[in-house]
């Protein structure tokens, strides 16, 4: 039950679903794309396990009262007040949109624009030509990187034209190389998993 | 101490150089692009009326590169007087797509629900575009705002996947793979992915392949796509402060590098970083 | 059978025969017949290096989810953990992930019995550090114990560049490893040695040597020579106005 | 400088953010948990929002297969609750099976065969050649088994043919390097498309220093 269980649940939907792809019987077809349609509803559970983890994790800090208890506090409103919010009165209201559009979107992109000034200091920092690897790597850098942008053809016309060949021809072959290898990877590693063979998924002391 | 000194310095002159441009522009040319060429004129050829879906992958983490060229796409689309239907599997996109209907409405006097609609979020990522592919009937019952779709004239010319013109993307992610994997590679729907630079390596061996009729690529593309358009816009705007974004770079990886060897030279780096590798 | 499948579900058909008879073949006979790695070779080299200079190093995972690059990375960590406990250097682990902190310290544990070292091991060397906070973690952590090498494998997005840039700060030297490829420029630019995309699945089943593990590399590298000889074939034929490889492939 | 209280708001929340690059201070940690609490609650609304459309409505209205997913759905949440972990592995298996069925079907044709059909060209040029040359060495570097020379022998036994799968590995390693160069340099204009709408929103919308768009 608790092992052989859940491998017969994956092979089972795995196989139908397989089967609804390769061959033409409606019925087959049918099973297969509500199997897929179900598999949405399960992964909508699945976006609020993230939320109940933090839930936990700062619960447990405001009633131990542990350090920086106070701004777990400032999350639990937050997260408390704006998942009400958005059952009670729907994403599609005015004040859900207007906390989205002036507090929680220039977060998140303020955030995520901290790469570049990582980046930046990395260029300075760490980014040194050690082997031969890393210098081609660098090289081909500079010249698509100026290729990319207009200071590149002001500088010349060759090396936006220089750029362009190595993202169509040498790097094609790589990416095409790579995803071959990788999508193979990808099939042979659902081969394992439809099977039974690979099982890391159910791993964690819970027997 | 003094090495947090010397990355705010970086930084520092790093903010200035980009910001200087924005104010000051120095109109540098573009360059061509035959991928967002492709795309543009794949979409320009569609009747008027055509039916097109796109997929806003957008979210506040990649809208600086997504979101100008999305706006564009969506203009074209409109200038044109195509149908447009918006889904997205991420969700933050209903929220753009909120964004496209409020100019479509304004700009261009669509009537949501005949010229326009709104899915609602799907979770479950590459599944979900598929079953949307597989069946995008029973995938979809309501619109964004709850709404039964089969009230709306729009929907009643949407048996299935293959009554869609073309199929866009705006993503920081796989989903220019997903169309190729679930809409060309079973259905034969053409699509064209809208991407962040980053992916354009990739995705061009798709472009190359055929499974995607055209690629927009990053801020550029979009600069591209709004010059094409004749809509200078946001892509446009940044592109003189991504030139000079992208020299500074440059500048300080060349000049890291030539620390980098002089130190090695003098003897004088703490470890023997700098061994050879096969 | 649907309309120009027939090439798909014959390679299925043909990895999934593959992958059955090798890892039979490898439960009787136990020979495995791999490439030996070179990064694998550049750990021992950095292990060896570490323990010369008398500091300690730190093995960082990626990942914002258990998957298949974790556990493969996971492995590794099981190879060097032992080599430290061999060469009695200090090891660092930095786990991103709540799950997987206490496999490491099982992983570290195990390696440091096999050695016979049990005592010597320190389960607080094992840290976790979730989310963006690990990132100013991790940099602290190079800082303070004068970290020497660092190992970064598995699931990595952007944190790559801050952690390469801390090594160098710290004046450690690096090894990196991971599959999205949108990493490895910053990777091959920052360490002194890296897998790229496939080696760390490779490198994880050479040193697991688990049977049906060794069946998929054998299948996905029997697809991959098959890829080859279709491409050299097809574009010969091509050459000669003949595409018949390129129609077969469309049935 | 703007005198709308929204802009303010969100430029307030932009330097909050901001203020961690010169130093961890209060002002970040405030702006940052209610970043964290406002996204993840986000999150779980979506979530909420799929699983009353698809999985309850139907249910409300007698559309009893619906029952199978919602209770999948709920099991993932066993793992909170000591002893009945281990339910939740039948949902984990139903997200693997159907996500790894989806992957060969959606991989299987556009990741290998499609991709081996568009490495097929004719060699009626100097540039077509070298593509084949290109895509043959890179696929070369990932034989680990062909390429075998390892402590149990090879599989092939021929030494001129390890040879060339060595040297042909060598080629695909400089190919390699030449994408990852490419990938490298694209990557600078992403990270730069993150921050300079962020710097337009608080020198242009905030304190009118950009001129807006036209």
């Amino acid at each position: 039950m608790k092992r052989q269980g859940p491998v017969l649940v994956a092979f089972v939907t795995g196989v139908i679903v397989l089967a609804g792809y390769f061959f033409n019987s409606q019925t087959v077809v049918d099973m297969s794309t509500q199997i897929v349609r179900w598999q949405n509803i399960v992964a909508a559970f699945a976006l609020a396990l993230g939320g109940v983890n933090m839930f936990r994790l700062h619960g447990k800090n405001i009633i131990g009262r542990k350090k920086n208890w106070v701004y777990s506090c400032i999350f639990m409103v937050a997260f408390v007040s704006y998942f009400v919010l958005g059952v009670a009165k729907s994403t599609t209201s005015a004040e859900y949109q207007y906390i989205w559009q002036n507090l929680y979107q220039p977060a998140a992109s303020t955030m995520y624009s901290f790469t570049l000034f990582y980046m930046t200091s990395a260029c300075w920092r760490a980014f040194r030509i050690r082997n031969w690897q890393a210098a081609v790597l660098m090289v081909t850098g500079a010249v698509v990187l100026l290729g990319q942008v207009g200071i590149g053809a002001a500088i010349s016309e060759a090396i936006p034209a220089v750029s362009a060949w190595i993202i169509d021809t040498p790097n094609a072959a790589a990416i095409r190389a790579i995803t071959i290898g990788g999508s193979l990877g990808m099939v042979v590693m659902s081969i394992r998993v439809i099977l039974g063979l690979e099982r890391t998924y159910m791993a964690g002391r819970q027997d | 101490m003094q090495q947090l000194k010397q990355t705010h310095i970086i930084w520092i002159v790093l903010t200035v150089a980009v910001l200087l441009p924005l104010i000051f522009p120095l109109k540098l040319p573009l360059g061509p692009s035959p991928e967002g060429e492709a795309a543009y004129s794949f979409i320009d050829n569609l009747p008027q009326g055509s039916i097109s879906i796109m997929v806003l992958e957008t979210a506040p983490s990649n809208e600086g590169e997504l979101w100008p060229m999305a706006l564009a796409v969506a203009r074209h689309h409109m200038e044109k007087q195509h149908r447009i239907i918006m889904a997205t599997f991420v969700p933050d996109g209903t929220m753009y797509a909120e964004k496209i209907r409020a100019l479509a409405e304004s700009d261009y006097g669509y009537v949501y629900g005949k010229d326009l609609v709104i899915l609602p979020y799907r979770a479950g990522g590459e599944t979900a575009l598929a079953s949307m592919a597989d069946n995008i009937r029973a995938a979809y019952q309501q619109d964004h705002y709850g709404t039964p779709l089969t009230d709306y004239p729009l929907w009643a010319d949407v048996k299935s996947i293959k009554d869609i013109s073309v199929i866009s993307c705006y993503t920081a992610g796989d989903d220019h793979l997903w169309l190729a994997r679930h809409v060309w590679a079973k259905y034969q729907v053409p699509c064209i992915s809208g991407n962040i630079a980053l992916s354009t390596p990739e995705a061009i061996v798709y472009f190359k392949n055929g499974q995607l009729v055209g690629l927009i690529s990053g801020v550029k593309g979009a600069a591209f796509y709004e010059q094409k358009i004749n809509m200078p816009g946001l892509a446009t705007q940044s592109m003189d402060a991504q030139s000079i974004g992208h020299l500074y770079l440059l500048l300080l990886m060349i000049g890291g590098n030539i620390v980098y060897w002089k130190q090695k030279k003098d003897g004088k780096n703490g470890k023997q970083g700098a061994k050879k590798n096969v | 059978m649907v309309q120009g499948r027939l090439a798909s579900l014959t390679l299925l058909l043909v990895l999934t025969g593959v992958l059955w008879f090798s890892a039979e073949a490898f439960k009787k006979t136990g020979v495995l017949r791999i490439r030996r790695i070179p990064g694998l070779d550049a750990i021992d080299e950095l292990v060896g290096r570490v323990t010369e200079m008398g500091r300690p190093m730190a093995f960082v995972l990626g990942g914002t989810a258990l998957e298949a690059q974790g556990f493969a990375s996971m492995r590794i960590l099981d190879y060097v953990a032992s080599q430290s406990a061999k060469y009695d250097a200090r090891l660092f682990v930095v786990a991103p992930l709540p799950e997987m902190e206490p496999m490491c310290q099982e992983i570290m544990r195990a390696a440091y019995l096999r050695e016979g070292k049990v005592e010597e091991y320190n389960p607080s060397d094992v840290l976790y550090m979730p989310g963006d906070g690990s990132k100013a973690g991790v940099l602290g952590l190079y800082q303070r114990e004068k970290v020497a090498g660092a190992m970064l494998f598995g699931n990595y997005y952007y944190e790559s560049m801050l952690f390469a840039e801390a090594a160098n700060l710290a004046g450690a030297s690096q090894i990196g490893g991971t599959a999205n490829y949108h990493q490895l420029p910053f990777f091959v630019a920052s360490c002194d040695y890296t897998l790229i995309s496939e080696e760390i699945f490779a490198a994880g089943t050479y040193l697991s040597k688990e049977p049906t593990e060794v069946g998929g590399l054998t299948a996905g590298e029997v697809g991959k020579a098959l890829a080859v000889v279709l491409m050299i074939i097809g574009s010969l034929l091509a050459t000669f106005g003949n595409d018949s490889i390129s129609t077969l492939l469309t049935k | 400088m703007s005198n709308d209280p929204k802009i303010w708001l969100a430029a307030i929340m932009s330097l909050g953010i901001y203020s961690y690059l010169f130093k961890e201070n209060p002002f970040f940690r405030v702006c940052e948990h209610l970043y964290l609490g406002l996204s993840l609650a986000h999150l779980a609304v979506m979530g909420w929002t799929n699983v009353r459309d698809l999985g309850l409505t139907p249910l409300k209205n007698g559309q009893w297969s619906a029952l199978i997913p919602v209770v999948l759905g709920v099991l993932l949440f066993a793992r909170f609750i000591p002893g009945m972990a281990w339910l939740s592995r039948y949902s984990l298996a139903y997200l693997v099976g159907v996500a790894a069925a989806v992957t060969i079907t959606g991989v299987i044709d556009a990741g290998i065969i499609t991709q081996i059909r568009g490495a097929i060209i004719p060699l009626n040029s100097l540039n077509a050649v070298f593509t084949l040359i290109a895509n043959v060495t890179a696929i070369s570097v990932f034989f680990f088994i062909i390429g075998s020379r390892g402590e149990n022998g090879s599989v092939l036994g021929n030494k001129t043919f390890q040879k060339l799968i060595d040297k042909s590995a060598l080629v695909g390693r400089f190919i390699l390097m030449v994408s990852f160069g490419a990938v490298f340099g694209t990557t600078i204009m992403a990270r730069l498309g993150l921050f300079i709408p962020r710097l337009k929103f608080l020198f242009g919308d905030w304190i009118h220093l950009i001129p807006p768009v036209k």
